[in-house]
């Protein structure tokens, strides 16, 4: 067996970084707009799980992935949407709500998943679709870079090329103005009749589906089926990678990858006999290490933010 | 349509009671449709249902540990001729509360109750030798990782992945390194624990490391996230060897080219010794108040013996399998087992065989 | 002239209980300039508010050119033609000046991007056609309070307000930037808008508006002509008693010196110096007044002093002790006292109790500390106390801060500042946008206590407060002394702006030895 | 203030009504015999003994971990690290338990000290790091958890696990280090009167000691609390350090009291439910018992509902959920109450008129 070394810098490696990223990253990115809207939105992990279940069961009832994806997408945004009704309507803690939610979907998972299916545990008796791979033309060709880069799930592309449209919402639409305005100072957005409700509404649907979407490639692309629990802390390391984010979409990419690439080295260490303990430690650490230089160089990011909230 | 949950009774008292019919209740820590361990144990009593015209309950107690007392206590206030339960985290409640029912009957799988603590005579105790299992899955693993089987490369490594670093799951660790190395001195073992039970992501992101390491074949043991292993095997077209239940089933009809690649599952038939245990219980033969550690002899554990392994393993490695069987049967191996041995003991065996 | 609006019975409680107005008729004529007078908590804001469609009333109708309407949201205002400067900016900080005045109308690009350019040209276009000049590209938190004021202006103007309603506009600017400000307001009456302003400052009401509205305890005094009406009269109505704005003080008898500042400096985070080599003295039993414009560094020779900054360069002394490396809790123990400019922001903590807010200082104080818990009792008759010196108007130690109006909050903020016998009081903006009832209240307090021997160091931007307070005085310009004046009497205000708009500077040896050279 | 009173319990009720109406609806549609299970959902738990027993047993860890967050989410400290404190709260004690072997009594009460520095130390560093450099706590204490997860596990494994045992287990605490049971036919032991004392203690702590003050006051302000010269930065230290003491002690004390050994090879969740606790209380540590208590009301109620009826245990965690939210609704009921607080102020407004004196603050 070769050396860490070899292993990290093995195509493969690179490849399962990608894989391992892409949940958080959506996750995360859909944390970022709630919070730029400012309300925090820590429902991810229930809404990934329960977007999960949806995409396996309505893939399996319509027979098509995307169907499926889709299905995921609404689940994930309806459930942004009572969340958004429950703290913007009827005023209850936004934080407390998430939580509710993360419990109901636990539980409600479990139980949808059993009148679905019969079972409780996994959903493996369900026929149910996965989402297409992509070979990206000539890049599957070059050395390296083909077998890193080509012929992961759709869905990663997607999460990759979603930093971009949600830079662009954000920082290029009217729309991205208002959550910003609203997020910072929302008697300013009111008072130039700026609905706030309506816009931080709208910001939660998005953040929900933006789970929906992590959700449906842990059940649809990351594995085929649906099991409970399968989020297992995604969706709140995701809470994390938005934090060290500094609360920019290519800020939460990079601390994405972080995550990811601490992922996959802890699987990697795993060949070598560290106590088990420890290699799970890894990525946690890591995350604490990132926040600490993220911290100290906390006001010179600050800046940079401005700069570029000008552009 | 989905199979209906445990069937309600009245509180206190189980459906219309009948005088000669055989009460029996199964109490599960956890959840059916586990389609391993749980559902075995409920396979069990099916059975006995059919077999001794019984009737039976089967309670689901979750995975939430501050219901099981109060639960085993509710019940064992209830008439019931047996009530079985299992699982070493439910010994300590039963120890304790048996005493307090000397005439009920309890039967618990999987773990011993401790005799010493008090009289315990209304208790049986069935152990799985699961480290005799795993010998044959590491022998099996050993030759096919040997062998010129069409996805088996030539290096001489196989996997183990486990579901947490906890002596249960080390016990299939040291019957599997045990088995491989009877076979070929020097097979190493790659082994990874998922640090979690649910995460079959992560099972398959690990198992896709062991993958990409050079293994041909590995050997999930991690319950839900293993069978993340199997997704991997289908990924990069390598074999796997399931746990406690049949896996390849898990798959058989909804996709079956994974459950190509599951030569076998180490299964645990916890509903072979349930029934065993009913049928000795009318017999009047059942030994309770001691435990057995039932293994190949019984039937309570073995290779799963279907088409797949049929199709997929060649004839005289699954001779070869009969035959290892049979010498631990009559006593020719002993296996050892992780129970009981030290931290460091463990390590030093993982160390061995380390790649 | 004919009404352009009219509000009639207006009735306004807040969910917390405050009847904020009650039945108050209200109406302006197209064209004229309308003030709105009186105390803090008077309602004005609330009844602009509602105007704006921001609150909704209880009772009462809203007119709009003789029809009656219903005005739910700001949305609805604005369509109206109803436009507000409200009295705390409502401005996005991180955006650029564009941005601000096109939030809600944004102009699109290929119709789903944000046109920035065409949010450029549109403020552009405003700020020409009634030339209130600005620029468009600027960050609004890097702008001056005039400026600030100027974007709101702009904004209301871009959506086509014709009913402008300014909610204490004057309360942070320079008589210059007043002056200007006043001109363009004539200059957008003449153009035939109407203009509603709210003010605390009666020398301003008379200048340029032509009927007032007096609002007292949530009711209308009634509208009256401006000319017909006398500055008495009008703080008559609005406190219910006369009111002399005058603080006869006797000549200050100025003591040893309790604080020194040597070459004072400040450098922010891009490392350009915010307070430039300032050396002064304060004496015992002396005001110091510091005039300036907002944002030449005052606010930072406050938290330098106070012990919230720490200098870059430099030394200051109180009462002999050099302050520059002790902590806060260690400065307030050499007897200093601070008025924050921002009382919402530093002053007090909105949610807390009178009580609490009024302890903040003292609360580890052994007097009122046993071994392991407080002594409850000392500490409330002690609010109780404060509360009834210095009248704040509420219902209890425990009622909560952020239900009084402005002026009752800075009066809690006062009171616990004063009542710590400070031997240094650095007052920072002490009577910012309070009524003249407590504002009279506030300078003679301090006046008060210049007698009895405190040094204090006042930052107002209202000149009239500097004049009338201080002793000697100083304006601060880019962080420096831009002049100093042994005898604040001898000044007078248009010099002073020049100074303040760093039309002028002070040579050293103008300035005398009292700078400490 | 009365009426306010008198409005939040009308409000409650509602919210309490609704919720049910809801998880009726769920269990009609899951049960063939709703009414029963409804029925067992709401008065199981007072039916018999055992039942109650479970409820206040269940009450006890969430008291200790309310109080933690309360405590430092009323230093506007979002550190969600309760989970981790009570998890190497309880590693702690076992260490302690099983290396000392201390008479009754002086056991448990060292174990209790231990066990609340562990669970201190696990929120140390999320505090410092916020302290020292402004690094949000929050992120740092959710991973703190799971790293203070990995390390308990570790300890346990390989210096306290007991090698017969079938599964990761530690050995037997001596009997001298378990708390006393309270009520024969229940599992309540003593820990709820150290819970209770909790309660008080930290009441006295926040509304009656200095600390107390300036840990509120940096919460409701803290520029205002830095400007009295109040030494903020010892306070997001002090209170993180102790909320995390308080979860040390509450896992400590679930530990002792209710198990036989070290078992807990997951995160046992407590500290999640403590921010439920802690909110619905209001971070005011006298609600925290009753919360406290009303959530482990429901959560026995509806493990009672699964055991005897038909619904799965599975959808209680819906209506838990459901319950949770209506229950802090504020908004609920917001129009009522407007209209209900404007009419008697127009009565005030009128009644001053007459006097004439000052009425917005009536
Ligand atoms: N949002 C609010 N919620 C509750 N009470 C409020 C609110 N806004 C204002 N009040 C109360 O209503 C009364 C009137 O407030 P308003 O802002 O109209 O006074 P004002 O005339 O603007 O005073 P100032 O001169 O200080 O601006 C005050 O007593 C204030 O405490
Ligand atoms: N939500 C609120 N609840 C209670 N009182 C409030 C609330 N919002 C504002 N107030 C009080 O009402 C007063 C008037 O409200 P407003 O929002 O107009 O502030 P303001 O009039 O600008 O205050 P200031 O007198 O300091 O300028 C404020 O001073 C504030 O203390
Ligand atoms: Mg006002
Ligand atoms: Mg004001």
């Amino acid at each position: 067996m070769g050396s860490l070394f070899d292993i990290i810098f093995s195509a493969n490696f690179g490849y399962a970084v990608l894989r391992v990223t892409t949940p958080i990253l959506f996750a995360s990115l859909g944390a970022l707009i709630s919070i730029k809207a400012g309300v925090v939105n820590i429902s991810m992990e229930g809404t990934m799980l329960t977007a999960a279940l949806a995409g396996v069961a309505i893939s399996a009832y319509t027979g098509s992935a995307f169907g499926g994806l889709v299905g995921a997408v609404v689940v994930g945004m309806l459930l942004g949407l009572l969340l958004a009704y429950f703290a913007l309507n009827l005023k209850t803690d936004i934080i407390l709500a998430a939580i509710a939610i993360n419990l109901m979907a636990s539980g409600g998972t479990v139980f949808g998943l059993f009148v679905i299916s019969g079972d409780r545990g996994i959903s493996s008796s369900l026929a149910s679709k996965v989402l297409p791979r992509i070979q990206i033309p000539i890049l599957h060709q070059i050395p390296v870079l083909g077998p890193v880069f080509s012929n992961h799930n759709v869905l990663t592309y997607v999460a990759f090329i979603s930093v971009a449209l949600v830079y662009i919402l954000l920082y290029k639409t009217p729309l991205g103005l208002r959550i910003r305005a609203v997020g910072e100072n929302a008697h300013a957005a009111d008072s130039v009749g700026i609905s706030v409700k309506k816009t931080q509404y709208i910001a939660l649907i998005m953040s929900g589906a933006f789970a929906g979407f992590g959700g449906a490639f842990m059940s649809m692309g990351y594995v085929s089926w649906f099991s409970t629990n399968m989020i297992a802390g995604r969706g709140f390391i995701a809470l994390a990678a938005e934090a060290l984010g500094m609360g920019r979409p290519f800020g939460v990419l990079l601390t994405s990858l972080l995550f990811g690439s601490a992922d996959a080295l802890a699987n990697a260490l795993q060949a070598f006999r560290i106590p088990s303990e420890f290699v799970q430690m890894v990525p946690y650490v890591v995350t604490i290490i990132g926040l600490v230089v993220y911290a100290q160089r906390k006001h010179s990011a600050a800046q940079k933010v401005r700069q570029e909230d000008r552009a | 349509a989905p199979a209906a949950p445990a069937e309600p009774a009245e509180p206190g008292a189980p459906a219309e009671p009948s005088e000669d019919a055989l009460k029996v209740v199964l109490l599960l820590n956890g959840t059916l449709g586990d389609r391993s361990f749980f559902d075995s144990a409920h396979a069990g009593v099916q059975m006995i249902e059919q077999q001794f015209g019984a009737e039976v309950r089967t309670i689901e107690m979750s995975y939430d540990q501050t219901r099981w007392e109060p639960t085993l206590w509710e019940v064992s206030e209830q008439d019931w001729d047996i009530i079985i339960l299992g699982t070493w985290q439910m010994t300590e409640y039963l120890e304790e509360i048996a005493q307090e029912f000397p005439d009920n009957r309890y039967i618990i799988f999987d773990t011993s109750v401790d005799y010493s603590v008090g009289d315990l005579s209304n208790v049986y105790s069935i152990l799985y030798k699961q480290n005799e299992g795993s010998f044959l899955a590491g022998a099996l693993a050993a030759k096919v990782t040997t062998s010129d089987m069409e996805l088996s490369n030539d290096r001489k490594l196989i996997g183990f992945l486990g579901g947490m670093d906890i002596p249960v799951i080390n016990d299939f660790l040291v019957g599997y390194i045990e088995g491989a190395l009877y076979v070929d001195e020097d097979v190493s073992v790659y082994v990874s624990y998922i640090g979690s039970f649910d995460d079959s992501a992560s099972g398959k992101e690990n198992a896709l490391a062991q993958y990409n390491a050079g293994v041909d074949i590995g050997f999930n043991v991690a319950g839900q996230a293993g069978l993340g292993q199997l997704d991997a095997a289908q990924e990069v077209n390598r074999y796997a060897i399931g746990v406690d239940s049949d896996q390849a089933m898990v798959f058989a009809e909804s996709d079956p080219d994974k459950a190509e690649l599951v030569l076998t599952s180490m299964m645990k038939r916890v509903d072979n010794s349930l029934v065993r245990a009913a049928e000795m219980h009318i017999a009047g033969t059942l030994p309770y108040g001691e435990a057995e550690a039932l293994g190949l002899v019984e039937e309570a554990v073995g290779l799963a013996n279907n088409d797949f392994f049929e199709r997929n393993v060649p004839a005289e490695i699954r001779a070869e399998l009969e035959e290892l069987a049979e010498m631990i049967i009559n006593g020719d191996i002993t296996v050892s087992s992780a129970i009981g041995m030290s931290t460091d003991e463990l390590n030093q065996i993982r160390d061995a065989v380390k790649p | 002239m004919e009404e352009i609006l009219a509000m009639k019975g207006i009735t306004k409680v807040y969910p917390n209980g405050i009847v904020a107005n009650k039945d108050v008729d209200f109406s302006v004529r197209k064209g004229e300039i309308h003030a709105i007078m009186g105390e803090n908590g008077a309602g004005k804001s609330t009844l602009m508010k509602i105007l704006f469609g921001m609150e909704q009333p209880e009772k009462g109708d809203i007119f709009f050119k003789g029809e009656k309407v219903v005005l739910h949201s700001p949305n609805t205002a604005i369509n109206y033609g109803i436009g507000m400067v409200h009295q705390h900016f409502m401005l996005v900080p991180s955006l650029t000046v564009a941005e601000n005045m096109v939030l809600g109308v944004e102009p699109k690009k290929s119709s789903v991007l944000f046109d920035f350019e065409k949010a450029v040209q549109m403020t552009e276009e405003v700020s020409q056609k009634y030339n209130l000049a600005i620029d468009p590209k600027a960050i609004v938190e890097d702008l001056a309070v005039g400026k600030k004021q100027k974007l709101e202006i702009l904004k209301a103007l871009l959506r086509g307000a014709e009913v402008l309603i300014l909610d204490e506009p004057t309360a942070v600017l320079t008589p210059q930037e007043t002056k200007e400000l006043f001109e363009e307001l004539i200059n957008l009456k003449n153009q035939g808008f109407t203009i509603i302003f709210i003010s605390h400052k009666l020398k301003e009401i008379k200048q340029i508006t032509d009927r007032l509205t007096i609002l007292r305890n949530g009711r209308s005094m009634g509208i009256h002509e401006t000319k017909a009406i006398s500055e008495q009269e009008i703080s008559r109505l609005m406190v219910g008693r006369d009111v002399v704005l005058k603080v006869d003080k006797k000549p200050a008898t100025p003591g040893e010196v309790v604080i020194e500042t040597k070459g004072l400096s400040y450098h922010d985070a891009t490392g350009k110096p915010v307070v430039n080599q300032m050396s002064f003295r304060v004496r015992k039993g002396e005001i110091m007044g510091i005039a300036g414009v907002e944002g030449n560094g005052q606010g930072e020779l406050v938290e330098l002093i106070t012990g919230l900054k720490k200098p870059s360069v430099g030394d200051i002394f109180i009462g002999g002790v050099p302050v520059k490396d002790l902590t806060v809790k260690e400065i307030r123990n050499l007897k200093t006292s601070h008025i924050p400019e921002d009382r919402m922001v530093y002053g007090v903590a909105a949610e807390g109790t009178i009580g609490e807010n009024l302890i903040s200082d003292r609360f580890d104080h052994p007097k009122y500390n046993g071994k392991l818990l407080q002594k409850v009792k000392s500490l409330i008759s002690r609010s109780e106390e404060l509360i009834k010196d210095y009248k704040v108007k509420c219902d209890g130690h425990t009622q909560q801060v952020n239900m009084l109006s402005g002026g009752n909050i800075q009066k809690v903020v006062v009171a616990r500042e004063f009542s710590s016998d400070p031997k240094l009081i650095v007052a920072d903006q002490p009577t910012r946008g309070i009524d003249v009832g407590s504002t009279e209240f506030i300078r003679r307090k301090l006046v008060e206590l210049r007698d009895e021997g405190t040094a204090v160091l006042l930052v107002s931007a209202d000149l009239n407060e500097v004049l009338e307070l201080s002793d000697s005085l100083m304006v601060m310009y880019g962080g420096e002394i831009a002049a100093y004046f042994e005898d604040a009497s001898q000044v007078d205000e248009m010099e002073l702006g020049m100074y303040m708009l760093g039309l002028k500077t002070m040579e050293q040896h103008e300035m005398g030895g009292a700078t400490g050279e | 203030m009365n009426k306010r009173v008198l409005f939040e319990t009308i409000r409650t009720l509602v919210a309490i009504g609704v919720a049910l109406l809801l998880a009726l609806i769920i269990i009609f549609s899951v049960s063939d015999e709703p009414g029963y299970a409804l029925e067992r959902f709401l008065l199981g738990p007072v039916t018999n003994l055992r039942n109650f027993g479970n409820v206040l047993e269940m009450a006890i860890p969430l008291i200790f971990t309310g109080l933690a967050i309360s405590v430092m989410f009323m230093a506007k400290q979002f550190n969600l690290g309760a989970e981790g404190g009570f998890f190497f709260g309880a590693v702690g004690a076992t260490a302690l338990v099983l290396t000392f072997n201390l008479p009754p009594v002086i056991l448990p009460v060292a174990a209790i000290i231990v066990g609340a520095l562990a669970g201190g130390l696990g929120s140390a560093l999320p505090a410092v790091l916020k302290a020292r450099m402004g690094a949000s706590e929050l992120v740092s204490s959710l991973m703190m958890n799971f790293i203070l997860f990995w390390l308990g596990l570790f300890i346990i494994n390989n210096y306290f696990r007991d090698a017969m045992a079938g599964a990761m287990a530690s050995h037997r605490f001596p009997d001298a280090a378990k708390l006393t049971r309270i009520l024969p036919g229940t599992r309540l032991h003593f820990g709820i009167f150290i819970a209770l004392a909790m309660v008080v203690v930290v009441y006295l702590f926040l509304y009656r000691s200095r600390w107390g003050y300036a840990l509120r006051m940096v919460g409701l302000n803290i520029r205002f609390a830095e400007y009295s010269g109040i030494n903020t930065k010892s306070v997001i230290l002090y209170s993180q350090i102790i909320g995390g003491m308080i979860a040390g002690m509450g896992g400590t004390v679930e530990l002792l009291g209710m198990y036989p050994r070290f078992t807990w090879f997951q995160l046992p969740g407590y500290g999640w439910d403590g921010v439920i606790v802690a909110i619905m209380a209001r971070n005011n540590p006298l609600l925290v018992p009753v919360f406290a208590f009303f959530l482990a009301y429901l959560r026995i109620g509806a493990d009672i509902m699964a055991r005897v009826t038909d619904v799965p245990s599975e959808v209680v965690a819906i209506i838990q959920g459901v319950m949770i939210m209506l229950v802090t609704a504020e908004r609920l009921l917001a129009g009522w109450r407007h209209r209900m607080v404007v009419k008697d102020k127009m009565k005030a407004a009128e009644a001053a008129e007459v006097e004439g004196g000052g009425v917005q603050h009536g």
